[in-house]
C-alpha cells in the first residue's frame, strides 16, 4: 500500500480472465465424477481464485511490509481453528 | 469534525504526522476489518461444514433444486465488478477521471446485476416453497445417488436445515453487497467532486479492499452451496 | 461530568478546553470518550451489582422466598449479561485503554476518533437495548443463551438481548480495531516494540481476541435469533440440528472473553508493580510475549466448558490438554512479577495494594482453572459453585481488581485531582477481605455438590450461603466506597502534579490532566520502558508523599 | 444424614474415591505453588520496603530461570492431565454386564425406568456393588444428570442419547440435582438416588411391575408392525435385528458404524439416515409416533435380541459383514 505501486493494467487484465477461468473450471469438475475429490477440487480452485483476488486486486503481493500479509495468515489460521477443532469434537464422536 | 491548528491539507487529520501515516493507518485498519468480517461468516461456515457432513444426501438434494447457471452468472458478475474496481483504484491513482468515473458506474451497475439475479434466484425459492419456515416444503425429493445404490427420498427438516444455512449466507453476503454498493456511491459522489486525487485516495482504497472482499466471499459460497454432488 | 470546577488559575487542559454537553457528547478525544465510558461503564457495574445484591439475599435461605423463581433466573441472567457484556469487556480497554493507549506510546489520539465515538454510541445503543430489554420483562437463559432452551422453550425476550449483545459486540470490535492500528501504526518516534509498556503489549493481545472472537459470537446470536423467529432447526434436534453446535461457537468467543477481561488487568499490574518496586519488570520480553501467547492459546480451549455436554471423549481429551497451554503463560506472569519484587524499594500506596490484592485473588483463581481443565475433577465439579466461584476469582478477584488499582494509579493524571490515599487503601483491604468472604465458602459448596443457578437448594448448604452472603455485603461497601471519594476528589482533592508516582511512561511526561492533544510537542523515546534507574537517579531526594 | 455444615461431599460410590484422590493430590501442587507464591510476595514485600538511600536493584531477568518456571509447571500441569484423563476415561466407559436404567428428563422432573419394567419419578432405587449403566435423553430442554455422591455428572439432551455409569458403595440416600439450567423450576428438578443393601434392593425390585422393558419393547415392536419387515430370518426387507446391537455394521455408502443405542435411536426416528448395505429404504420415519419412553423400550428389545441367551442365528445382513468389518468401533465422515 506504501508506495503506490499499482500493477499494470494488463495484469490486471490476466488475473480477470484466469479468475472467470477459475469459475469454468469450477463447473467442470463439479460435473465429474472424482469420488470425494469433488469437494477437494471445488474449495482448491476457489482458494486459488481467492488468492489471486487477495495477492493483485487488493495489492497484498505488492505491500511493502509484512504485517498486511501476517493479517491475512492469522485470519486464516484462526478460522482454520475454528473448523478443525470443531470437526476434532464431530469427526470422532462415533468412536467410542 | 477535526480542529485543524495549521491547515496546510485540508484531508489530513490532525492527529497524524504525515499523510502516509494516515493512508497507512486506514488500510491497516480496514484489512483488519475483514479478518473480523472473515470470522463473521467462519461462523456460518463451521455450521455449514458440520451439516453438510451430517446430512450429506439432503445437502446435495437441495442445492441440486439451485440454479448453478445463475450461480456462474452471478460469480462472473461478481469478477468483473472485481475488475472494474481495481480499473478505478488506478484511475484514481493516476488522475484518469472519465476512466474513474466510469469503472465506478460500472462497479455499480454490476453490482445491481448481483443483486438483480439473487432477487431472481430468491423469487424461485418462494414459489417452490423452498424457503425455510413454516410452509416450507421438501417432500418427495430423491437424494442423489450412484448407480446401482438404492434411492431413498430426503429428509425435509434435513433439507430445510441446508435452505436455513443458504438463506443466512448469500442474505448476509447480498447485505454486504448492499453496503458495498452503498459506498461505492459515495466514492462516485466524491470523485465526481474531483476529490479523489493521486496524493488522496484512501477512501478509493479501501472501498476497494471491502469489495473484493465480498467477492472472494461468493468465490466460497458458490461451489459450496451450487455445486455440490452434481457428478450424479 | 461536569468536572472541572473553575479554578483561578487552569492550565487548559481536555477537560476545560471546551464546555457544554455537545463538546462531550460529540467529542472525538480519546480521553472524553475514556470518561463517557467511565460513566457508562459504572452505571452498568451498579445495576448488575445491584442484580447480585438481590441474588445473595434470595440464596440467604434454603426456601425460595424473596424472589419468584422466574425472577431469580431473570436476576442471575441479567446479573450476568450486564457484567460481562456491559462492564467487564468494556471496563479496562475502554476506560484505562482508550485514555492512555494513545498517551503512552506518545500520540495525539487513537487512529481513528470518530470511530472511537461510534464505538461509544454503539455501546449506549446496546445498552439502553438491554435496559429496555430488563424493564419490559428481561431474559431467562442465563447469558449463555443455551439452545434448544433459548430458542424453543423460554418465553422471554432473548432476541432483543441477542441485538443489544450484538451492537455492543461490535462497540467492542472497532475499540480494538483502533488499538491495533493506533498500536501499529502511531508510536512515537524512537517507540520501538521492545520499548512498549506492558500495559499496550496487554491491549494488544486483547485486541486480537476482540476482532477475533467477538464476529463469532454475533453471527451466532443471529443464527439464535433466526431460529427462534422461524424455527429452522439450526440448533433443534427435532429437526436433525445439534444444540452442541451452539455452544461450541458460543464459546470459541465466550472463552476467550475471559483474557478480554483478565489481559488488560495484568497489564496494569505490570505497570504499578513495576512502578511501586522502582524497577523494570523482571522478565519483560516473557511477559509482552505471554500476553499474546494467552490470546492465541485462548482459542484452542473452548470446548473445556462441555466436558459433560456430550461431546466426544477424544475431543475432550484434547480439548483438556490444550487448555493447560494457557496455564503455562498465565503462570509465567505470576512468577515474573513475583520475582520483580525481590530486590525492588516498595511501597505500599493504594494501587499497589489492589495489585498485591490481585496477585493473590489471580493466583487462586489461575489454580483452580487447573482442576476444572482436569478431567477427572470437571465432570464432578462443572455446573456447580466450584465453577462460579473460580470464574469470579479470575473476572471479579482477577479483572476488576487490577481496573481499580488501575483507576486508582492513573486517576491523578485522568482528573488532576488525588484522592484520599488512606480511604483508598482501605478500600483495598476491605475489597479484598469481602472478596474472599463471597467466594472462597462457594468453592466449598460447589465440591460437596450445590448446582449453580439453584433458586432454593437442601438445607446443608445453609452455613456457606450464609457466609458468602455476608461477605458480598462487605464487598458491595468495598467497591461504593472509591466511586464516593474519587467524586469528592474531583471538587475537594488536592491538584495533582504531572508525575504524582514519579512513574515511567510517557502518560507521565505530559500535564495532569493532559492537554487535548496529549503533549505540547510530540515525544521522541530514548530509552527503554521501566528506567526507573534513570528517573530514581535523577530524583536523588525523597519521593513526594501522596495524599 | 446429612451434616448441616458439609465440607465434604458423601463418597458413596467406586468413582468417587478416584476423583478426591485426585481432587486432594490438586489441592496440595495448588497449595504449594499458592505458598510458594504468597510467601515470596509477602516477604519480598517486607525485605524490601523502600527505605532512604537503599535504591531498588535492578535485574534484567533471566532466561533460564523463565524456562524453569514454564517447564517445571507444564510438567505439573500434564501430570495433572493424565491423571485427570484416566479418571475421566474410566467415568466415561460403563463396565460390559451393568444394569440399564433409561432416564427421560423433561421440564422439570426425571422419569426412570429400569430394565426390569419398575417405573420411578425423581427417585431411583439402585443395590451396592453393581454397576449401572444410565440411557439418558431428554423431552425437551437440555438437562444434566448429577450426583454429588457419585462425582457423577452427564448432560441430558434431547434428540439422542447420552450414556453414564456408577457403581453404589454405601447405602443411603442420595442427591439426585439437574445441573444444567433448564428453566424455571430448574431448583426443583431434584431427586434423590436411594442405595440399598442387595437384599433389600431386590425386595423392592419384587414390588409391581409390568414386566421387563424389552418385554414391553417386543409388544410395541408387534403393535406397530416392525415385525413385519424385522424378520428373524433373511427374507425381511429390514435388517435381521438379532444380534445386532453393539456390531460393526456396514451401510450402503461404505461407512461402517457400531449399532449402538443412538444408532438404534436414529434408525427409528431417521430411517434413512443410515441404511444397511443391501437394503432399500423403504421403512417410513417414527418420529412423533413414538414416545421417548416407547423408543426407550424399543432400544431395551432390540439390545436383548443380542443378550447372549438370545434366539436366533445370525444371518442379518449386518452380521454377515462382520468379519470383514473393523471390530472396533470405526470412524464415519
Amino acid at each position: 500500500m506504501s508506495e503506490h505501486s499499482s500493477s499494470p493494467l494488463t495484469t490486471y487484465v490476466v488475473i480477470w480472465i484466469a479468475l472467470l477461468v477459475g469459475t469454468a473450471l469450477t463447473v467442470f469438475a463439479a460435473h465429474i465424477n472424482l469420488g470425494p475429490f469433488n469437494a477437494a477440487v471445488a474449495l482448491t480452485i476457489a482458494t486459488a481464485k481467492a488468492l489471486l483476488v487477495v495477492l493483485f486486486f487488493m495489492h497484498l503481493r505488492g505491500a511493502s511490509e509484512k504485517l498486511l500479509k501476517l493479517v491475512v495468515i492469522s485470519t486464516v489460521f484462526f478460522l482454520l481453528i475454528l473448523l478443525a477443532l470443531a470437526m476434532a469434537d464431530y469427526g470422532t464422536r462415533l468412536w467410542s | 469534525m477535526a480542529v485543524h491548528g495549521e491547515t496546510h491539507n485540508p484531508a489530513l487529520l490532525h492527529h497524524f504526522a504525515e499523510p502516509q501515516q494516515q493512508r497507512d493507518a486506514a488500510s491497516l485498519g480496514m484489512w483488519i476489518f475483514l479478518s473480523t468480517e472473515v470470522m463473521f461468516f467462519g461462523g456460518l461456515f463451521c455450521a455449514y461444514l458440520i451439516y453438510r457432513l451430517k446430512f450429506f444426501g439432503e445437502f446435495a438434494a437441495a442445492s441440486q433444486t439451485l440454479n448453478w447457471q445463475l450461480g456462474m452468472t452471478n460469480t462472473a458478475v461478481l469478477i468483473c465488478s472485481s475488475l472494474t474496481v481495481v480499473l478505478a483504484v488506478y484511475a484514481a491513482q493516476h488522475a484518469k477521471r472519465a476512466m474513474l468515473l466510469g469503472s465506478l458506474v460500472l462497479t455499480i451497475i454490476l453490482g445491481f446485476a448481483f443483486l438483480g439475479i439473487k432477487a431472481v434466484e430468491y423469487a424461485e425459492k418462494f414459489e417452490k416453497h423452498h424457503v425455510p419456515g413454516p410452509s416450507f416444503q421438501f417432500e418427495n425429493v430423491k437424494v442423489p445417488t450412484a448407480p446401482g445404490q438404492p434411492e431413498r427420498f430426503a429428509n425435509p427438516s434435513h433439507a430445510q436445515i441446508y435452505f436455513a444455512l443458504y438463506f443466512v449466507m448469500t442474505g448476509l453476503h447480498a447485505l454486504h453487497m448492499i453496503i458495498g454498493i452503498g459506498i461505492f456511491v459515495w466514492l462516485l459522489l466524491i470523485a465526481w467532486k474531483g476529490r479523489l486525487t493521486p496524493e488522496y485516495n484512501t477512501p478509493m482504497e479501501i472501498g476497494g479492499l471491502y469489495w473484493h472482499f465480498v467477492d472472494i466471499v461468493w468465490i466460497y459460497l458458490f461451489p459450496l452451496l451450487y455445486l455440490i454432488d452434481l457428478r450424479k | 461530568m461536569a468536572t472541572a470546577t473553575a479554578q483561578p488559575v487552569e492550565r487548559e487542559n481536555y477537560l476545560n478546553k471546551h464546555y457544554g454537553v455537545g463538546s462531550w457528547l460529540l467529542t472525538t478525544d480519546h480521553k472524553r470518550i475514556a470518561l463517557l465510558y467511565l460513566l457508562s461503564i459504572t452505571l452498568f457495574f451498579f445495576i448488575g451489582g445491584f442484580f447480585a445484591l438481590i441474588i445473595r439475599l434470595e440464596l440467604l435461605t434454603p426456601a425460595g422466598d424473596l424472589v419468584q423463581a422466574d425472577t431469580y433466573n431473570k436476576l442471575f441472567t441479567m446479573h450476568g449479561m450486564v457484567m460481562i457484556f456491559f462492564f467487564l469487556i468494556p471496563s479496562i480497554p475502554a476506560v484505562l485503554g482508550n485514555f492512555l493507549v494513545p498517551i503512552m506510546i506518545g500520540a495525539k489520539d487513537l487512529a481513528f476518533p470518530r470511530i472511537n465515538l461510534l464505538s461509544w454510541y454503539l455501546y449506549i445503543i446496546g445498552g439502553i437495548m438491554m435496559l429496555h430489554c430488563m424493564l419490559t420483562g428481561g431474559v431467562d437463559t442465563g447469558w449463555t443463551f443455551y439452545t434448544p432452551f433459548s430458542t424453543a422453550f423460554t418465553n422471554t425476550k432473548i432476541v432483543e438481548a441477542g441485538l443489544a449483545i450484538f451492537v455492543a459486540g461490535f462497540s467492542s470490535i472497532l475499540t480494538g480495531l483502533n488499538f491495533i492500528v493506533t498500536i501499529h501504526r502511531m508510536r512515537a518516534p524512537g517507540m520501538t516494540w521492545s520499548r512498549l509498556p506492558l500495559f499496550i503489549w496487554a491491549h494488544y493481545a486483547t485486541s486480537i481476541i476482540q476482532i477475533l472472537g467477538t464476529p463469532v459470537v454475533a453471527i451466532t446470536i443471529v443464527l439464535v435469533a433466526v431460529e427462534r423467529t422461524l424455527h429452522l432447526g439450526i440448533f433443534d434436534p427435532k429437526l436433525g440440528g445439534d444444540p452442541l453446535l451452539f455452544q461450541h461457537l458460543f464459546w470459541f468467543y465466550s472463552h476467550p472473553a475471559v483474557y478480554i477481561m483478565i489481559l488488560p488487568s495484568m497489564g496494569i499490574v505490570s505497570e504499578i508493580i513495576a512502578c511501586f518496586a522502582r524497577k523494570r519488570i523482571f522478565g519483560y520480553s516473557f511477559v509482552a510475549i505471554s500476553s499474546i501467547s494467552i490470546a492465541v492459546f485462548g482459542f484452542l480451549v473452548w470446548a473445556h466448558h462441555m466436558f459433560v455436554a456430550g461431546i466426544s471423549v477424544y475431543a475432550a481429551l484434547l480439548f483438556s490438554l490444550l487448555s493447560y497451554s494457557v496455564a503455562v503463560p498465565s503462570a509465567v506472569k505470576v512468577f515474573n512479577w513475583t520475582a520483580t519484587l525481590y530486590k525492588g524499594s516498595i511501597r505500599y500506596d493504594a494501587p499497589m495494594l489492589y495489585a498485591f490484592g490481585f496477585l493473590g485473588l489471580f493466583t487462586i483463581g489461575g489454580l483452580t482453572g487447573l482442576f476444572l481443565a482436569c478431567l477427572g475433577i470437571d465432570v464432578h465439579v462443572t455446573d456447580t459453585y466450584f465453577v462460579v466461584a473460580h470464574f469470579h476469582y479470575i473476572m471479579v478477584g482477577g479483572a476488576l481488581m487490577g481496573y481499580l488499582g488501575g483507576m486508582h494509579f492513573w486517576w491523578p493524571k485522568i482528573s488532576g485531582k488525588l484522592y484520599p490515599e488512606g480511604w483508598a487503601r482501605l478500600a483495598a483491604l476491605i475489597v479484598f477481605i469481602g472478596f474472599n468472604l463471597t467466594f472462597f465458602p462457594q468453592f466449598i459448596l460447589g465440591y460437596v455438590g450445590m448446582p449453580r443457578r439453584y433458586y432454593q437448594y437442601p438445607q446443608e448448604f445453609q452455613v456457606l450461603n450464609v457466609l458468602s452472603t455476608a461477605g458480598a455485603t462487605v464487598l458491595g461497601v468495598g467497591y461504593l466506597l472509591p466511586m464516593i471519594y474519587f467524586l469528592w476528589s474531583m471538587r475537594y482533592g488536592k491538584p495533582a502534579p504531572d508525575n504524582p508516582w514519579n512513574a515511567a511512561g510517557l502518560e507521565w511526561k505530559t500535564a495532569s490532566p493532559p492537554t487535548t492533544y496529549n503533549f505540547e510537542e510530540e515525544p521522541v523515546v530514548t530509552w527503554e520502558a521501566y528506567n526507573y534507574e534513570e528517573i530514581d537517579a535523577g530524583h536523588k531526594e525523597e519521593v513526594p508523599v501522596v495524599g | 444424614m446429612f451434616d448441616n455444615f458439609p465440607l465434604w461431599p458423601d463418597r458413596a460410590s467406586t468413582a468417587a474415591g478416584n476423583v478426591d484422590a485426585l481432587f486432594i493430590f490438586l489441592i496440595i501442587v495448588s497449595g504449594l505453588m499458592t505458598l510458594l507464591i504468597f510467601t515470596a510476595v509477602i516477604y519480598f514485600a517486607a525485605r524490601y520496603r523502600r527505605r532512604q538511600g537503599v535504591p531498588a536493584e535492578q535485574i534484567e531477568g533471566s532466561t533460564p530461570l523463565e524456562l524453569t518456571w514454564s517447564i517445571i509447571p507444564l510438567g505439573v500441569f500434564l501430570a495433572i492431565f493424565f491423571w485427570g484423563a484416566v479418571v475421566y476415561f474410566k467415568g466415561r466407559t460403563p463396565p460390559r454386564d451393568s444394569t440399564e436404567v433409561y432416564v427421560v428428563a423433561k421440564q422439570w422432573m426425571w422419569k426412570l425406568e429400569h430394565a426390569e419394567g419398575q417405573r420411578e419419578i425423581n427417585e431411583l432405587h439402585v443395590p451396592i456393588g453393581r454397576d449401572v449403566k444410565l440411557i439418558m435423553t431428554s423431552q425437551d430442554v437440555i438437562h444434566s444428570f448429577y450426583v454429588p455422591a457419585f462425582r457423577m455428572k452427564q448432560d441430558v439432551l434431547p434428540g439422542r442419547y447420552t450414556v453414564a455409569w456408577f457403581r453404589a458403595t454405601k447405602p443411603g440416600i442420595y442427591h439426585l440435582f439437574c445441573a444444567e439450567y433448564c428453566g424455571t423450576q430448574h431448583s426443583g428438578m431434584i431427586g434423590s438416588i436411594v442405595v440399598q443393601e442387595p437384599a433389600q434392593y431386590e425386595a423392592w425390585m419384587s414390588g409391581g411391575t409390568t414386566g421387563p422393558l424389552s418385554a414391553t419393547g417386543e409388544k410395541i415392536f408387534a403393535e406397530l408392525g416392525c415385525v413385519t419387515c424385522h424378520r428373524s430370518d433373511t427374507q425381511g426387507r429390514g435388517p435381521n435385528l438379532q444380534g445386532v446391537f453393539g456390531k460393526p455394521v456396514l451401510l450402503e455408502d461404505g461407512r461402517t458404524v457400531t449399532a449402538d443405542e443412538n444408532y438404534i435411536r436414529e434408525s427409528i426416528l431417521d430411517p434413512g439416515a443410515k441404511i444397511v448395505n443391501g437394503f432399500k429404504p423403504v421403512m417410513p420415519t417414527f418420529q412423533g409416533i413414538v414416545s421417548e419412553e416407547q423408543l426407550n423400550a424399543l432400544v431395551a428389545y432390540v439390545k436383548s435380541l443380542s443378550k447372549p441367551g438370545a434366539p436366533g442365528p445370525k444371518t442379518a445382513a449386518a452380521a454377515t459383514k462382520d468379519s470383514k468389518a473393523p471390530t472396533k468401533g470405526s470412524q464415519v465422515e
